[in-house]
């Protein structure tokens, strides 16, 4: 990079038509490229094929589960629909985009910023699976603390506990055939019977035919919510959960109101 | 085995560095002598640079009329030797420090099993047979005999282990991420809310200089004090999240485990669970820290303490009843005291039904409208298990 | 020995860029809407320099804070009656007594304290040292160095100005609402759950991902102007290596920062909405947040250095009159630590990951250590045989070499996994980042700021003045910083208010010497001003470089040279070139020069 | 830089003359032609169209690591999507990236009208999709309680981190249709030149083919939201 500089004047040492020697020969100096419109449209359509190959695909697969229970390993369905949308991607942006046609610096550069996605994905998908390695019990998840407004735990603000999400018992099958099975799936949820005011007899069949319960509270206090009983009885001390209001103390107590209710109790 | 890179006796660096008391185990003392191994790697290019830096800089130093003489603008040879040589040292680095980790992390199968529980600001061990340890101690403890004066700081729970065992800790957390560190460990690790995580070490077998004084008698005992600080920020008053290792000689430690097994009195049991839990938050003595403290008082807040009523946020008041300090144990900011912020976290799965009672029993006993009033030891006991009894129907 | 004919004459007809119309509002309008890269770059040096004051004094709270630790103490004494009392006393309190009022009512000791640390660091990282160089001198000196006009989209530059004031607006407008104490970094799920009633960490947070839409910006606009804006006859290799570092920086800001962005944004949203990614309570994984923060924050620690050593490559080499050696060296490990950057995140990780990630990120990390080498060899190597003034530039650009190397090797044991299970997060880690980013950033920029200040205000500063304030802050710098590596090994962790007894003493050593540091920065900031106010002209090229910014005048004129400049020497052909503006006689070159 | 001669009698003179039509334009006054200037501006697209690809790899992140440690979690999410709906979206995606492509093509030879025409579809387009996705998938699931973190309240969940399903379903959909509506209002503002002025033409279309890649690189995001939302279960 030391430049001869005694005989810099007849030797620029740079072309005056290009001052910065990127693209000697580009067409980009006689004009920009004009794409073919019938390029364009193939290629349209060759995407819209690949679109519907890709939907295919999922739903051979889910009807070969469903009539002849034949489940395919797991990395066919994710290799197939990811191998899929590459193509596709590597077509717009190679004709659409117009890479195939442009500089080779900003295929570089989308390149790059791929390679940076891949570690990221790569290194972070590395650590947390594999934190299990030395000592089995490293690995996650126990739940515990953080915001503590997890599912289970006492919600910190009223308002996210409008509606409780007890667990369904599918007796192991997938939880939209169940659904689908049980003619649930097709009524908007919980939604369609507060609407039709049907809700209790909904949520009695639910209960009663279905539900293992995520939490016997949570039930009997949604059953309270809707204005009748369970009929399930819960000890005085277990009432006392604090989610949706108190009951008696334990201890002979200062209140009278709550001395009473305590008597009640027993 | 591994061998040390440390010698036995630190030397002058070593002290300097890492302080006066020798490495407590084998795998701290491998990390001390590969931090003194990297220090004089260090010390020699940074003596060397700064050298030939202090070297050129006086020697060819600006003189008028004399140009700079011309060197080369760059020497292959010389650049892939300066390249290499580092470089080639930087993989001992990595390989020794990599085995000194694994010596950190992976402790041996027999090894006894410590739990670790961090939560916001305080630290709780519980032992293989399931006792946690009711000691504390302060960090730093003044007496002055003239005045008749003790000075102490805030109580940090005290952990006792046997000496010349293994002990692999398993550390969680209920909130959010601390980190558990024994600096003359020289370990530390992450104390995380959604999985367990953990380190090993070996604690050093006891010589006749290592002592502590018993904090009631005043007597000198044989054991080792080491400090576990939190290393990972947590809030308010994380730099108040400390507790003490004590290595003690097998059989003291034997008698402390048997000690501590016997089942308390409801009283003491709510005591041991304040000292551990709520103490950081909640004085007995009518001191306000971040939350109102516990006995029964009146000052210009309004009242304070059981049967009282409480003057809450929005202008209501609500007596303190047992309801209320469950309730405010399980969902503490359903009610918050005027003039207190809602900081407190949620003990719903910490505490069980039982804890809460034990607590609830101590709150009321320091109030002056203590229901238990007038009952003998024997009858708070008995208040105890009625309520178990009515938990139970 | 061929001068430059493009700038051969002086036109004085044409006047400096920072003439402007009469009038103050004309001025004030001129200036905010102005796209000229000179003017822009100023007004992000005076932005900058605010906050670094701000966050100067932020440190300054922090330093008086520690000088006793926060203590609550039960003292029990035997009153008049004879009984024993027991009285509860809060001792160390520092900050609260000073400005407790700032924070409201019932605001602990402890809780101020870790309001004004985390104060420290979000100003200090977000709005201060992540735009200090690149943005302020890098905007300035960026287009000139390379012969052009303007960057190469000036409304943009205009633009990503008034984002970061933005961003800054919604950082201080957080701190004056009481201040967010999740330290810099956001950690959840302490940062979900703090304050929750307030939107103060919520303020705070959009204030740092306004500000990487800023750092973005800037970033776009370097990488293009690098490629497509370079005077005729400037190679690749005949770039300053200025050029080089701002350059990889750039590419740093645009790769690494939108993943920061997305990642504020999940915090945001996990805070107000609870989304659950972050948090464990629904399954979330809270280090996955530290993977996220830190793909960004590790790199844009070489965003903040990388620049700083651009610097010293300039004022080593024009103060030594001396070809650099091993440019390409230089060049290549710019863009190799720009490369290494984006795979070590995971060492701020180490005791919260699994182990196979550890070790594989310990690895990757030693890659970092090379280049940096590297570089350091070439600068000292450079100063061989050379003709080394003592200027307050080159006293800031020696002093880099001194603590930034002591920065650099203390990497090692935080590299090294044994060694950083005991030392992450604690103050040994305090002393090694600020010997990285204040030894070598801020000093790197003060060097900067030196070299340059001619170029940019055309005045001349008092040489004795600034050469007293560089030694203040040398002693101050390194009484402050040093002390704290042994702090570190002996126990100390970070960001604590209350320590135990025997760190007391190496606390107030540290504690002093920052205030020795506030007094060497307020001699510079006397020295400044006095120079704009009575400062002598400067004239074109005070310290003989051979860069295309020394061609202009000083200041430089609107659109930085009368005519577009041809490069018809290397930035660093000191042996057969005599700098433009300067007399053949009184710069005697080399006998046999040229030969090399 | 080719000059294509076009015909402009059909052309007011309000509009030949206005300095915003195209054959008026100039190039800034920094860069030594319109052709630099062009190139620049490109390659300055491309590295913020990296900066999506980056800020979208947080979200891909995400997915990829929640759905190692949860794949029960995952596959009831991925069951819970219509993939009607998502097909369809992702036929108008690249059906309006078709009519984007055409519309720069058109552009570069002056076909002012059918230039327009193609903007206005690739609008009308963006407009389908958001409404498809607000009303057809947002519109029904929020109410089914299928919402995100501890909204979540669907009762027939099995596994308890599903809500994180629906999280990252949200957030990435969501940030996407916010994209899609940025890219809306852009094409805008493109069609409101090219009417008001005919700003673009042969030698000026830089913001023509800068909106195209943008908008490729929302439908290049689809491309993948598509098959790891809905297909892959």
């Amino acid at each position: 990079m030391s430049q001869d500089t005694t005989n810099a004047s007849n030797n620029l040492g740079w072309d005056p038509i290009d001052p910065h020697g990127i693209n000697p020969h580009d067409e980009a100096h006689k004009g920009h490229f004009v794409a073919d419109w019938k390029m364009q449209i193939s290629i349209l359509v060759i995407l819209l094929v690949f679109t519907v190959l890709t939907v295919g695909f999922y739903n051979l697969e889910q009807w070969a589960e469903t009539a002849f229970e034949i489940t395919l390993p797991k990395w066919i369905n994710i290799a197939g629909a990811m191998s899929i949308a590459t193509v596709k991607a590597i077509l717009v942006a190679a004709f659409f985009m117009q890479l195939k046609y442009d500089k080779v610096l900003n295929t570089f550069v989308m390149l790059f910023c791929l390679f940076c996605v891949a570690l990221f994905l790569g290194f972070t998908m590395i650590d947390l699976g594999s934190r299990h390695l030395v000592d089995p019990e490293r690995a996650p998840p126990i739940v515990a603390g953080g915001t503590g407004v997890g599912l289970n735990a006492a919600p910190v603000d009223k308002k996210f506990s409008l509606i409780l999400s007890p667990k369904v018992n599918t007796g192991g099958s997938n939880i939209v055939y169940y659904a689908r099975l049980h003619g649930n799936e097709e009524k908007p949820g919980l939604l369609y019977y507060r609407e039709k005011g049907d809700e209790a007899s909904f949520w009695k069949k639910f209960y009663g035919a279905h539900a293992s319960g995520r939490d016997e509270l949570d039930e009997r206090n949604f059953y309270e919510q809707l204005g009748f009983t369970t009929g399930t009885s819960i000890s005085d001390s277990n009432a006392s959960h604090p989610r949706y209001g108190l009951t008696p103390g334990l201890f002979s107590d200062v209140d009278p109101k709550t001395a009473e209710s305590q008597d009640d109790g027993h | 085995m591994m061998q040390t890179l440390a010698s036995a006796q630190p030397d002058i660096l070593q002290k300097l560095i890492f302080g006066e008391t020798p490495a407590p185990s084998e795998a701290a003392a491998w990390s001390d002598g590969l931090f003194l191994m990297i220090t004089w790697f260090s010390i020699f290019f940074f003596v060397l640079l700064m050298g030939l830096m202090v070297y050129f800089t006086i020697k060819y130093r600006r003189r008028p009329g004399v140009p700079a003489q011309p060197s080369p603008h760059h020497n292959l040879l010389l650049e892939i030797f300066w390249t290499v040589v580092p470089s080639s040292s930087l993989i001992v680095m990595f390989v020794l420090g990599f085995q000194g980790y694994t010596s950190k992390v992976v402790s041996p199968d027999n090894a006894m099993e410590l739990k670790i529980q961090g939560s916001k600001w305080s630290w709780i061990a519980t032992y293989p047979n399931g006792a946690t340890s009711p000691e504390t101690q302060a960090l730093s403890r003044v007496v002055d005999n003239e005045n008749h004066t003790v000075i102490e700081g805030k109580q940090y729970p005290i952990f006792y282990l046997p000496e010349n065992t293994d002990v692999k800790l398993r550390m969680m957390s209920t909130d959010v991420i601390h980190a558990f560190w024994i600096p003359e460990y020289r370990t530390k690790m992450d104390v995380i809310p959604n999985r367990y995580t953990g380190f090993g070490f070996r604690t050093p077998i006891l010589t006749p200089g290592d002592t502590y004084v018993h904090r009631e008698t005043g007597e000198v005992m044989p054991g080792r004090d080491m400090w576990v600080f939190c290393a990972e920020y947590c809030g308010d008053d994380h730099s108040r999240m400390a507790a003490t290792i004590r290595i003690v000689p097998q059989e003291v430690y034997d008698q402390k485990m048997a000690d501590w097994s016997v089942k308390l009195s409801p009283i003491d049991a709510g005591i041991k669970i304040w000292t551990q839990l709520c103490k950081t938050c909640h004085e007995t003595d009518g001191t306000r820290l971040v939350g109102p403290a516990w006995n029964s008082f009146k000052n210009a807040d309004g009242e304070f303490g059981f049967g009282y009523d409480a003057l809450l946020e929005d202008g209501s008041s609500v007596i303190r009843d047992a309801n209320y300090y469950r309730e405010s144990i399980l969902d503490p900011n359903a009610k918050i005291v005027k003039g207190f912020a809602p900081a407190m976290p949620s003990y719903q799965g910490q505490l069980s039904e039982e804890d809460i009672d034990n607590l609830i029993v101590f709150i009321q006993s320091l109030s002056d409208r203590n229901p238990n009033a007038g009952q003998d030891a024997g009858d708070a006991e008995e208040a105890g298990s009625d309520t178990e009894a009515g938990s139970d129907s | 020995m061929s001068t430059l004919e493009a700038n051969a004459g002086h036109h004085h007809d044409e006047g400096s860029y920072f003439d402007g119309p009469p009038g103050m509002m004309a001025r004030i309008w001129q200036w905010s809407t102005t796209v000229d890269h000179k003017k822009i770059g100023v007004m992000y040096l005076v932005a900058v320099l605010f906050m670094f004051f701000l966050g100067g004094m932020a440190a300054i709270g922090v330093r008086y804070e520690l000088l006793d630790p926060i203590r609550t103490q039960t003292t029990e004494f035997v009153n008049a009656a004879g009984d024993i009392e027991t009285v509860t006393v809060t001792t160390g309190e520092s900050l609260k007594e000073l400005m407790g009022g700032m924070f409201g009512e019932g605001v602990s000791g402890s809780q101020i304290y870790n309001r004004v640390f985390t104060l420290h660091g979000a100003i200090m990282v977000f709005m201060f040292i992540i735009p200090a160089i690149p943005a302020a001198l890098g905007n300035f000196l960026l287009p000139i160095m390379l012969g052009a006009k303007d960057v190469a989209f000036p409304r943009l530059n205009l633009l990503s100005w008034y984002i970061y004031v933005v961003g800054c607006l919604f950082g201080v407008l957080s701190i004056l609402l009481g201040g967010v104490d999740t330290g810099w970094t956001f950690y959840t799920p302490y940062s979900t759950t703090t304050d929750a009633d307030h939107w103060r960490v919520v303020l705070m947070v959009m204030a740092a991902f306004i500000l990487g839409f800023s750092s973005i910006l800037t970033g776009l606009n370097f990488v293009v102007t690098v490629h497509k804006l370079r005077a005729p006859g400037m190679g690749w290799f005949d770039m300053p290596l200025m050029i080089w570092a701002l350059y990889a920086t750039a590419i740093i800001q645009v790769l690494a920062t939108p993943v920061v962005g997305i990642t504020l944004l999940l915090l945001i949203f996990e805070r107000v909405m609870h989304i659950g990614i972050f948090d464990p309570s629904l399954g979330g994984d809270p280090v996955l947040y530290q993977h996220f923060f830190w793909f960004y924050s590790h790199p844009v620690v070489y965003v903040m250095i990388l620049p700083g050593m651009g610097i010293i490559s300039e004022v080593i080499a024009v103060n030594a009159r001396k070809h650099i050696f091993g440019y390409r060296a230089i060049a290549f490990s710019s863009l190799g630590i720009a490369g290494v950057s984006f795979l070590v995140w995971g060492h701020h990780i180490f005791t919260a990951m699994g182990e196979l990630a550890a070790i594989l990120f310990s690895g990757l990390t030693f890659l970092v250590a090379i280049p940096t080498a590297i570089k350091m060899f070439n600068w000292v190597a450079t100063l061989y045989k050379g003709s080394i003034v003592i200027n307050t530039a080159m006293t800031y650009g020696l002093m880099f070499l001194f603590t930034f190397s002591i920065g650099g090797l203390t990497g090692l044991p935080l590299a090294t996994l044994a060694t950083d299970l005991h030392l992450h997060d604690s103050y040994y880690v305090v002393a090694h980042f600020h010997y990285t980013m204040m030894g070598g950033t801020v000093i790197a920029f003060m060097a900067g700021l030196h070299h340059w200040w001619p170029k940019m205000f055309g005045k001349m500063y008092s040489e004795k003045g600034a050469m007293l304030g560089a030694a203040l802050v040398f002693i101050g710098f390194n009484l402050t910083f040093f002390t704290q590596f042994f702090l570190g090994t002996q126990g100390m962790p970070r960001r604590y208010a209350n320590y135990v007894d025997e760190f007391q003493t190496l606390h107030q050593i540290s504690s002093a010497g920052s205030l020795i540091l506030l007094v060497g920065f307020l001699v510079h900031l006397f020295v400044f001003v006095q120079s704009l106010l009575s400062g002598d002209k400067a004239p074109a090229n005070p310290w003989g470089g051979l860069t295309l910014e020394w061609e202009t005048e000083s200041p430089p004129i609107e659109h930085n040279f009368h005519k577009e400049p041809i490069l018809k020497h290397g930035p660093y052909d000191f042996e057969t070139t005599v700098p433009p503006h300067w007399d053949p006689k009184d710069y005697p070159l080399p006998e046999n020069a040229g030969k090399h | 830089m080719t000059m294509i001669d076009t015909d402009t009698s059909g052309v007011p003179a309000r509009i030949l003359k206005s300095p915003m039509h195209w054959r008026n334009a100039k190039h800034q006054s920094h860069w030594r032609s319109g052709d630099e200037e062009f190139d620049a501006a490109k390659f300055g697209m491309w590295l913020f169209l990296s900066t999506e690809v980056l800020l979208f790899a947080g979200i891909f992140c995400g997915y990829a690591v929640f759905r190692m440690l949860y794949p029960e979690a995952w596959a009831n999410g991925s069951h819970s999507l219509d993939w009607r709906m998502g097909a369809a979206n992702t036929a108008i995606l690249l059906f309006s990236s078709w009519t984007a492509a055409n519309a720069v093509r058109l552009c570069q030879l002056d076909k002012q009208f059918w230039f327009k025409i193609n903007i206005l579809i690739t609008i009308l387009c963006a407009i389908a999709f958001v409404a498809i996705k607000f009303t057809f998938e947002y519109g029904i699931k929020l109410p089914e309680g299928k919402a995100p973190g501890t909204f979540f309240s669907y009762p027939y969940a099995t596994d308890p981190h599903e809500p994180l399903w629906w999280s990252l379903y949200y957030i990435g959909t969501g940030i996407h249709a916010f994209h899609v509506i940025i890219g809306a209002f852009l094409f805008a503002f493109v069609l409101w030149r090219a009417h008001r002025y005919q700003a673009y033409g042969p030698t000026q279309y830089t913001l023509v083919e800068n909106s195209a890649l943008y908008w490729h690189i929302v439908d290049l995001i689809w491309i993948f939201l598509f098959p790891l939302l809905y297909l892959i279960h």
